[in-house]
């Protein structure tokens, strides 16, 4: 049996799950291309998409690779990078 | 300080339940615990009682309101019947195993079929194994006294357990009887407010309450439970004793034993029927029979050394069901007291049964199952089969 | 122990009855227990409550099926209920009824009080309202349970002008003795 | 600021992986929905995908940074009722919000959630409607469309997929006249975010909101196609996105000239068995309901 320090079942400290190694291919953002438009922010289920200095990055931790964003952006700009298979 | 009142026992475990200031109350009613509703809306309507009232939809519903205000910290209370309790199974078993201390009385009454409203506490012996303290009671006193003191026991660190207290349908819950009713001053003594501290949903301690939890660590929070109900053994007596040094009146804990100095045969009871075996036991001695009997009044957690220590020693037992064990063809009570006394020398039992749906349990039928236990007694046969207590004075 | 069976008809107060006298029971010092017959009460059918008042707690929790005084607050009743069965030797009757002459009473009844509790009624409700009529002629006839008490939990319960009622049944009823005895001395 | 900026600058209160399928469009309504809710809240997730991707937590763990609990599939509403009761008592205004699956909301959670709606619980009780029981394999729920695959509702020689139509629950949550009901889409993001905004703000009684969420696993298409399945939803009236505010009707997205209906369902796999005769009763299906939903705009906008 697992001890806790609880009576019932609770938790309290975060669980953290590496969904990031589910991906097969990474997306990548070309900056070049990006219009900035948010439209791969707002749609990410992860949450992965981040602004940093006014520019869009896809943070890899979590992201899954389903591709939505690739799907979705307007100006094809992100891609699978399929040589960086991880 | 208290005042005496003519009290039916609805009206007894809502005054109980009033002085114990649940802060969320969620009641459906249902025969025949309805009068226990209609009293606390008409508290509240009236400005006397200071509790969230919600009507919910029905009982599972009114559950599981509970569980949502215990787990956001409030006391409260709740009270079902039957049917009701039958419905609200799946949140009642969570409550426990949550370990939310939620006071709920069940007004005992039959399970259906055929169609029946009346007293019988098989809905509430049927769910002995879902966790939660049951404890039954004989009288109105009882049952307004044990509606407060199961805030205590429930809410007690030790144990933080939920609670039945059980009475039956119409015996007690239609009938009239003086209560004495404790003053609220002294009912706030003797109860502190509830402070959740094991399990609370607030955004300024965030919590998950029940994630998807393992079997290793599930069976750990299922040993902590047993310990916890093993605690409510202690906490049970020790708030019974608090009570009758607070209050005057004791009710013996988790057993109350009856004329059992020197008793060779013995009738052990459940409820609302004891009272017409402690006249049949009466009058047993007067023919200079050695009869007593025990009142179980804590059926979880069950009181095994205690019931042990009564019985042992003695000629023959009897055990008076009001409910049957199906497949068993006794009373669930009898099964319970035969596993305490296993390790005991074999000792003569009789299984009755008797005043199922609502059907007197009359002072001659408790005779009559005396004499079976002294014939039983000097034949030193065990019996297996149920004995029926029919009366026949009401057909 | 003193059993008392009240029958009456849904609607006219016999459950209330019942718990009227276990009040002033349990006021006067002594203890009361009552409770109706567990059935579904209809406006207008036959229902009965069951009391008992004794010197000691009353720990039988049945029904009355050996009373000391049987109640009958509607005397249409004796054409369809037994209102007599289990009677205990030597108990008492009290009936709303103008005479008492064309009723069967069987023997073990000794003592009947009586009263015709509808004309009173009519007199002092102008309707139909008998129930503190003959409960005040049943604390006359018994003295189980005392008259002021009952007076305080019936003003309270049913208002001021059933103290009248009440008050016209306990001085007009008819006591008499019948089959030779003294209603309830034995028990 | 825009909308990217807007829901970048607020905090993701679901821990970083839950377990959620790829492309999960529930998985983004739940982490938006969140968003807009805030700290302040405390969130019940009954049984159901949710439930089931750890976002309730694991063992000892939780899955968020708010206060979450599984309530069971058929009391969220009423669980939710007891929190926010108690809260209201003792003079606190927290968020007692709902993330459902059409499950645990439609079929064995509807009893609750009519109570709690009919009470005035103020309650935000969001339904995630991926149209059938995901967690468990896709098996039909009363908001499983006419004609879907599902596992309960296999396609053989004599079946066809289900048998009857979706319930219309954003319907007959608005007709239990609570304050705010709207229906939503992942796919049109700045109206959802502005539907739960709206949400958090009403006090007099119990909000509902419908988003209409497809699955990629269960309806069977390619996860980076999942907000266009979820937008051609929209466009082909199968999904209205309207909102009823105190008894006021409005639709949200005027489908003017919408897609053929044929386009939506063949684009995944639960229909791919659909016949010409059913697809012209679905289409009849909906353009009655769209019909009905245009007159209650016009007559009660």
């Amino acid at each position: 049996m697992t001890k806790t320090e609880f009576i019932c079942a609770i938790g309290k400290e975060l669980n953290i799950i590496n969904t990031g190694d589910w991906k097969v291919y990474p997306p990548v953002i070309q900056q070049d291309k990006c219009k900035k438009c948010g439209i791969c922010l707002m749609y990410c289920p992860t949450k992965s998409v981040k602004i940093i200095d006014g520019k869009f990055f896809i943070k890899l931790d979590y992201c899954k690779g389903c591709g939505v964003c690739v799907h979705e952006c307007p100006a094809k700009a992100i891609e699978f990078v399929k040589g960086e298979q991880l | 300080m208290s005042n005496i009142r003519v009290l039916d026992g609805n009206h007894a475990a809502a005054i109980g339940a009033i002085l114990a200031k649940p802060e969320i109350v969620a009641a459906y009613p249902i025969t025949p615990q309805t009068p226990l509703v209609q009293h606390f809306s008409q508290y509240v309507a009236d400005g006397v009682m200071d509790s969230t009232i919600i009507e919910p939809e029905s009982e599972h519903s009114a559950m599981s309101v509970l569980t949502g205000a215990s787990l956001a910290g409030a006391r409260t209370f709740t009270a079902t019947s039957s049917q009701g309790l039958a419905l609200m199974y799946e949140p009642y078993f969570r409550v426990s195993t949550m370990r939310l201390p939620i006071v709920m009385n069940i007004v005992n009454r039959e399970m259906i079929s055929p169609q029946s409203v009346w007293g019988g506490p098989q809905d509430s012996l049927t769910i002995r194994d879902a966790g939660w303290i049951q404890i039954y009671v004989e009288d109105n006193q009882e049952i307004l006294d044990m509606t407060i003191q199961a805030f205590k026991i429930a809410e007690n660190k030790d144990v933080l357990l939920p609670i039945n207290i059980c009475y039956d349908g119409f015996y007690l819950s239609h009938m009239t009887e003086g209560v004495e009713v404790p003053m609220q001053e002294e009912v706030n003594s003797f109860l502190p407010k509830y402070i959740p501290t094991h399990v609370k949903l607030d955004p300024l301690t965030p919590m998950a309450v029940d994630p998807l939890t393992p079997g290793n660590y599930l069976q750990y929070y299922r040993e902590l439970h047993m310990q916890a109900m093993d605690n409510a053994k202690r906490v049970i007596k020790e708030v019974n004793d608090e009570f009758a040094e607070k209050f005057g009146r004791n009710h013996f804990g988790l057993v109350e034993p009856y004329r059992m100095d020197d008793a060779e045969y013995v009738l052990v009871t459940l409820g609302s029927l004891t009272g017409s075996a402690r006249v049949a036991v009466d009058l047993a001695r007067e023919k200079g029979i050695k009869a007593g009997l025990i009142k179980i009044r804590a059926l979880r957690p069950f009181p095994k050394d205690e019931v042990i220590e009564l019985l042992k020693g003695r000629k023959a037992i009897g055990v008076i069901d009001r409910n049957i064990s199906f497949g068993w063809h006794t009373g669930i009570v009898y099964q319970e007291i035969k596993s305490a006394i296993s390790s005991l020398e074999a000792v003569p039992t009789v299984p009755f049964i008797g005043g199922l749906g609502g059907e007197d349990l009359t002072t001659e039928l408790m005779v009559e199952a005396l004499d079976k236990v002294m014939a039983v007694g000097e034949s030193n046969q065990i019996e297996n089969a149920a004995h029926w207590l029919i009366n026949q004075k009401g057909r | 122990m003193k059993e008392i069976r009240i029958h009456g008809r849904g609607g006219q107060g016999a459950v209330t009855t019942s718990e009227i006298i276990v009040y002033a029971a349990v006021m006067d010092g002594k203890f009361g227990a009552c409770f109706p017959y567990f059935g579904f009460e209809k406006k207008g059918g036959p229902v009965s409550a069951f009391v008992r008042i004794d010197e000691r707690k009353i720990r039988e929790k049945n029904q009355v099926y050996n009373p000391n005084c049987i109640m009958v607050i509607d005397p249409t009743l004796l054409g369809s209920v037994d209102v007599f069965v289990g009677a205990k030797e030597d108990s008492i009757l009290v009936i709303n009824a103008k005479s008492i002459d064309d009723i069967k009473i069987p023997p073990n009844i000794t003592k009947v009080a009586y009263i015709d509790a509808n004309k009173a009624s009519m007199e002092i409700f102008g309707k139909l309202l008998p129930n503190t009529i003959v409960l005040g002629a049943f604390v006359k006839a018994t003295d189980w349970v005392s008259f002021d008490k009952v007076s305080e939990k019936t003003r309270e319960v049913w208002g001021p002008k059933n103290i009248a009622a009440l008050e016209f049944g306990y001085n007009n009823v008819t006591i008499v003795e019948i089959n030779g005895g003294k209603g309830d001395d034995k028990n | 600021m825009t909308i990217a900026e807007k829901m970048f600058s607020l905090e993701d209160m679901v821990g970083p992986g839950i377990t959620a399928c790829l492309g999960c469009n529930v998985e983004l309504s739940m982490r938006t929905a969140l968003q807009v809710m805030g700290p302040n809240t405390i969130l019940a997730i009954p049984p159901g995908c949710m439930g089931g991707v750890q976002s309730v937590g694991w063992a000892d763990k939780t899955g968020m940074k708010i206060p979450v609990f599984f309530p069971l599939l058929d009391n969220t509403a009423s669980m939710l009722t007891g929190i926010k009761k108690y809260y209201e008592r003792i003079g606190r205004d927290v968020n007692v919000v709902a993330f459902a699956g059409d499950g645990a909301s439609m079929d064995a959670g509807f009893q609750a959630l009519s109570g709690a709606a009919e009470r005035g619980d103020n309650i935000i009780y969001i339904c995630y409607d991926n149209e059938g029981y995901m967690n468990t394999g896709f098996q039909r729920s009363s908001s499983t469309s006419l004609g879907s695959w599902t596992t309960t509702t296999p396609v053989g020689t004599e079946g066809k997929g289900k048998k009857s139509n979706k319930k219309d629950m954003p319907m007959i949550m608005a007709m239990h006249d609570i304050p705010y009901m709207a229906t939503a889409s992942p796919a049109y993001m700045p109206d959802l975010i502005r539907k739960l905004e709206k949400a958090k703000t009403i006090k007099s009684g119990l909000v509902y909101i419908h988003i209409y969420n497809s699955c990629a696993t269960g309806w069977g298409y390619e996860s980076d196609r999942s907000i266009e399945i979820a937008r051609k939803g929209v466009q082909s009236r199968f999904m209205p996105i309207y909102e009823v505010e105190n008894g006021k009707f409005k639709l949200n997205v005027d489908v003017k000239n919408p897609i053929p209906l044929k386009d939506y369902l063949s684009s995944m796999k639960k229909y791919k068995h659909v016949s010409e005769e059913q697809i012209s009763e679905i289409q009849e299906y909906v353009d009655k309901k769209w019909e009905n939903l245009k007159i209650m705009c016009n007559s009660m906008g």
